[in-house]
């Protein structure tokens, strides 16, 4: 069992970690995270099964500006985990998967937005020395440190046992079930905003709500609302930039009169 | 006078930009090439939400200060203004990195250089950048690929967990490829004729509109809330709730939940509250059977 | 029969007037109408019953601006009376109630856009009085006499009795009824136009269109035209407001230069 | 000059209005209640197409004119101001009297007073309130209640007309006396300031906007008319002409009939001539065979 | 000044213009029919891409340039003017000829006129006119006629064919005839006034807008392009490259296509290769199993 | 053989001239050729039914700007012959009318935009003498010769033979049929560039990909767009009658202040 958990472990540190050293490669998607389990688990077609089926499931599931809505690599591996070394029912796994990822979310919110910030001192304190080596080294052990942290769960829910694992879910009524996923609805509002923080300005705001409308009562998808915005930011550039060349000739102007008045009044 | 007229006529013969770096001299493109590379690990960490991607951001800028501060102390205090908080969909992070790497060349050859503008420039720049970046790479490209992915990886093949990947990240290269050469190009001649001639308000505005209108997008797409209430009725169907919320206005529910946090952030709550906040009142609704 | 047509006619007095009384409360709809019928001729079964049918019918006439589209009062209540005391079936009632309602609008109409001016002058006098009391003298009492003579056709319309009700209403042919009918959906036209008369101005007069083609080609309701309102109208107040702004600091700066010249050539 | 300017550039700052009649004396706020009740009135009677719901709007400003013009003869002048035609969505009409009430009073204390810009705000807000008040009253709030009344009634139980009054009743009481506090307020501090800035135009603009779209939309929406025409077509389906028509202009009939009926009315016909002739025109379609 | 002002605050009023011709002279109304006539012809011949329908607009022409230019050598140089390419929706070409009738009058009669002017209402009336023309006609009324045609003529009746032509020629002749008496008054009133206050920079702005709207609308519904490409997944349906296209961007082929050919044409490339171009695209496309 | 061939160029000169004598009148629309082929050939029935057939299917193409997409008038009227004369069936007819109208725009396209650039010198030379008449003869002349040779492949199509023709066309194999529809759709890509060429302007272009979005992400029809379209330009108008009737009055007033100032310092 130990074994099995510390594969499982590898499998969700290379996973998660992975994603954030390739660029946000997407590696810790479900998709990915399954192969990779079923890679570290000796069991690759579970490993992209259970992956395809959770990817479908976590799709809607987004993280944008820093926010954090469920964590998908900790439910894949040990949705692999669960199936392929411990007899689970895939179907089984799946319905388990779920609130193990808003659960691990809930943990991967307290590491990323609260724990993490211990380094960030550190980064200022090397950033003065004027001496890059030592951000990396903040940054990079920092991280690898962060990323192994969160592996943990992974580790510690294959230990646990897919039995006792799926007793103890099991207990959980339908109605926290229910309120996790509605949770999990519900936490791109967090990320959405703090995006609105940092781009949010009053002149502008109502750009937000034609988006939100564009949407909710036209039935345009992201694409659509680009093209239409497109048109938009083109209009007003040109319109912006109409006033400022009449601006700037009226200017011109009023100083020309002004230079002649003087040559005339001289 | 009559320069800045033409420029406000026709802004787009004068600051054509190109994408290819053949016009560069070899050191700048070796030096974008490290810096593209470096992007990969924007998010190795995250500093809370003290500092975020900042030393993601000082990483991407080490080549670039390297190169133009020889002196260590005068890069001792260029990279301090790195330390910062920093956040932006990675796929455009590099058109901040560039424009800022054109910029402090600038403030390493000319000392009456202005370096909170480099400040100015980042801290404008990201927001726009992540609303329309956002929306494309989490919002559309990775939708594709993983429709595509999931069709082929349901056969058991890893076929599809691969597709994935490619579909999703050649892209992703190539876009931040062309976001480090146009932003470094556009550090170099747009910004400052940009702002010299007043046209910066326009442009910051424009992406402002667009950043803005995606994140309300994506706000309709992604954020959602059913209430499974029901008015019971004898002998008939019961009567949804949700029917008349959605009738009331559509999304409502999502809107002002999304509206609240962003309340509750410009108060300058933690994060992490709100997001438990989030958690107890999905919970709450699971318990008091608002929600099904 | 005398006793059940005082009922009816109390029952669409008290509907129709309390609805006026009491802010537009809308207990002139069937469904209030139906009930208030069903209290005074003692089946309240009945009422509410034919109260729902008919609600549904007369849903999409509302009265705006003025305008009478259809009398959903004496259509009720007559037909709650025929079905609760005359043994008429509830089916053929309620197809009754949409001409009887279409014609009753023609009598309202008479009475609230004609008859009803001879208040006017009264109410001149009074106001030129100073006196409130006397004003609200005319008001009350006018009101109370207007909503006695709308509930007089109920009246007769009991005393005529649901068989030759019926039979006339049998009569008239088919033909008549559709061209009722299509009456009913052109009316609001009427009300449309005296909200237009209200506040028409060419300049902005193209927002109607704009408004009917929302609807007409995108398909929104009444809400998602509103909601596309608020960002139109925010553009344009925006828009309104810098231009205002700039055209101040024009002002501003032309005085200011006038003060300066004059300082200069003093 | 530097006052105007602030007003401009920010107005929301200078005409922040709360709902609350906490910051008010004691005698505003009983005032505002009485007026508030007696707006259940102001259809009791309806005086033709001479004065319409005048004395309705009369009866709600007793309470403001009894309070400000003790002299019985300044009295009477004041209350002959209302006498002209008046007609509104009676939840928005506590806007009209509020303001009015406010500037009664300044009339009342200021001999220089021109008591013809209360005539004005009048008559100018009536149009565009009632646009906006009707669509969301009339073509939304009941259609909800109904759905919600009709389906309880279905059942035979006298509750589904409750539910409908109140679901109904209950905003429309809410919105009816907030909009009585915010009319005060509003004559008190906004429109006087308002109009000394030149934002009057500004807003009766913006909302005789919001007021004509909604009509539009309701017009859409509520006028409707269907040919029945059909061409017959030996061996075949008949061809509608209601589908050619809207291929031309969906919905041409009704909006030529409204913009046709809006013509009259400019001209000054009775209305009931014109309601007379829409009858006559429904009729001669039905007898013709236009309309089944 | 004032003039000016007037014209500027209240165009509609001085630019009144009836479609009547009783208030015209019998020789302009002669004219104008004769003019009309031979609109029938503007295409009888096409003169490629040098004239295209320039010898039509001549034929046009003919009866004002016969009226106003006893001269043969005057008329000689009118004529010449009218032999540069031509090309507009034939049903709104009499907007054309009428306004420039009228310049030619004043041209005639006036020794000091600028006859390049009409060339210019010319030039900068046909792109625009076409564009809401073409889709008025052939993409709303000829569909309509279709409709009806085909349904009548399924029956192996020649009433369809009959019926089609009417329901497009007749509305065709009445807006021809409506158009040619519109232009000529144009031509006398309303260009002349709107030159000289500047209108006419609103008037094209306006007319190219509408006229560019329409033809993006036309392009989007009438260009086509489906790839019948699909990536085989075994055991489970093949995904359609297509359906990804459209999630990318609707119409994404058809808008690069149409581009490419405006970008070909200004470059001056001849159409006749672009057609060509465009026959061997398809061509190669049907060859490698692209389109199906 | 031969009258049948000769009938068949008949009906298809007078179809295709007629139409463009006669103010495009759309004579040249399958519908309508068809009944003009079956005329000629004598089988009006097998006409009209050939013709409705294929107006459905030649709907789609449309030539705007100049630019050709098919050929309708060879394909309907060949159609027509093979049916009512050869003893095809009318529904091999039909499929084979399609390439033949693809081939035939292409064969159309290369007379219309290339050969009749001949007769353009000849009505230059013509305006130069300020002979109306000798205008004319060029025009009406050119276009009778244009026409002819517009309907020559008709001829030699009717010679050649229903079932030789059958063969060749059927020998074409379906890739290159595809391709050729394929090329049909495209092609309305040149005439739309035609249009766009005429009145490009960058300031506006933004427009064209307005309503092409609205097409393709609305949903609406050109109608609709037609309705937005007026919305827009009427906005614009407004706005920008009122930018001039500002500037007027600013410079009116500039005028005024320097005469002011003129007569203070006189
Ligand atoms: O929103 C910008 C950016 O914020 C965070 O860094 C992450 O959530 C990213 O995925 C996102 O792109
Ligand atoms: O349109 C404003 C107003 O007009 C009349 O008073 C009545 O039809 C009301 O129901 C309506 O709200
Ligand atoms: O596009 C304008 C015009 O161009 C050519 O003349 C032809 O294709 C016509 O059918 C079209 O109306």
């Amino acid at each position: 069992m130990l074994y099995t958990a510390t594969m499982a472990l590898l499998a969700a540190f290379v996973a998660k970690w992975s994603n954030n050293l390739l660029g946000q490669a997407l590696t810790e998607r479900p998709l990915v995270a399954g192969l990779i389990a079923g890679l570290f688990l000796g069991d690759v077609q579970t490993g992209v099964l259970v992956g395809a089926a959770l990817e479908a499931v976590f799709l809607g599931m987004v993280d944008v500006g820093g926010s954090v809505t469920a964590e998908p690599v900790t439910a894949t591996v040990l949705a692999v985990a669960f199936v392929s070394t411990m007899g689970m029912e895939q179907g089984t796994a799946v319905a388990l998967a779920v609130p193990i990822g808003l659960l691990g979310g809930l943990v991967y919110s307290v590491i990323h937005l609260s724990i993490s910030s211990l380094a960030a001192p550190l980064i200022e304190k090397a950033a003065a020395t004027g001496d890059p080596k030592k951000v990396n080294l903040v940054w990079f052990v920092g991280g690898g440190i962060k990323h192994f942290i969160v592996a943990v769960p992974t580790f510690l829910g294959v230990l646990l046992g897919a039995e006792p694992m799926s007793v103890v879910m099991n207990q959980i009524p339908d109605q926290v079930i229910a309120g996790l996923t509605a949770s999990g609805s519900l936490l791109p509002a967090v990320g959405m905003a703090m995006l609105m923080k940092m781009l949010w300005n009053n002149k502008i705001a109502i750009y937000w709500f034609l988006g939100f409308i564009l949407v909710a009562y036209m039935g345009l998808g992201t694409v659509g609302v680009a093209a239409f915005g497109a048109v938009i930011v083109t209009l007003v550039v040109m319109n912006d930039l109409d006033a400022m060349k009449k601006e700037k000739a009226s200017i011109a102007a009023g100083t020309v009169a002004a230079d002649e008045e003087e040559d005339f009044f001289a | 006078m009559s320069d800045e007229k033409t420029l406000a006529t026709k802004p787009e013969s004068d600051v054509k930009i190109n994408l290819s770096t053949k016009d560069l001299p070899a050191e700048d493109r070796k030096m974008l090439k490290s810096m593209f590379l470096r992007t990969n690990c924007l998010y190795a960490l995250w500093a809370g939400q003290a500092q975020a991607a900042a030393g993601g951001m000082l990483f991407t800028m080490e080549p670039a200060l390297n190169r133009y501060y020889a002196d260590q102390k005068k890069r001792a205090e260029a990279m301090s203004r790195y330390t910062s908080w920093y956040n932006i969909t990675l796929n455009v992070h590099p058109v901040v990195s560039g424009i800022c790497a054109a910029m402090e060349r600038d403030a390493a050859e000319d000392e009456n250089f202005d370096v909170s503008n480099i400040q100015a420039v980042k801290a404008s720049l990201m927001g726009p950048l992540s609303g329309v970046g956002d929306a494309f790479f989490w919002g559309v490209l990775r939708i594709i690929a993983a429709g595509i992915g999931i069709g082929l990886a349901a056969t058991g093949s890893p076929l599809g967990a691969i597709a994935f990947l490619l579909i999703y990240n050649i892209p992703s290269w190539i876009v931040r490829w062309g976001c480090q050469v146009l932003g470094f190009k556009l550090g170099t001649s747009f910004i400052s004729k940009v702002s010299e001639s007043g046209l910066m308000g326009v442009v910051t505005k424009a992406a402002g509109i667009l950043g803005l209108l995606m994140i309300g997008a994506m706000t309709a797409s992604n954020v959602a809330f059913n209430v499974a209430l029901t008015i019971p009725v004898a002998g008939s169907d019961p009567i949804m709730v949700q029917t008349y919320l959605d009738a009331m206005f559509k999304g409502l529910i999502p809107m002002l939940i999304t509206l609240g946090c962003f309340k509750l952030l410009k108060k300058n709550v933690n994060v992490l509250w709100i997001i438990l906040g989030i958690m107890a009142l999905g919970l709450v609704c699971g318990l008091l059977g608002i929600v099904a």
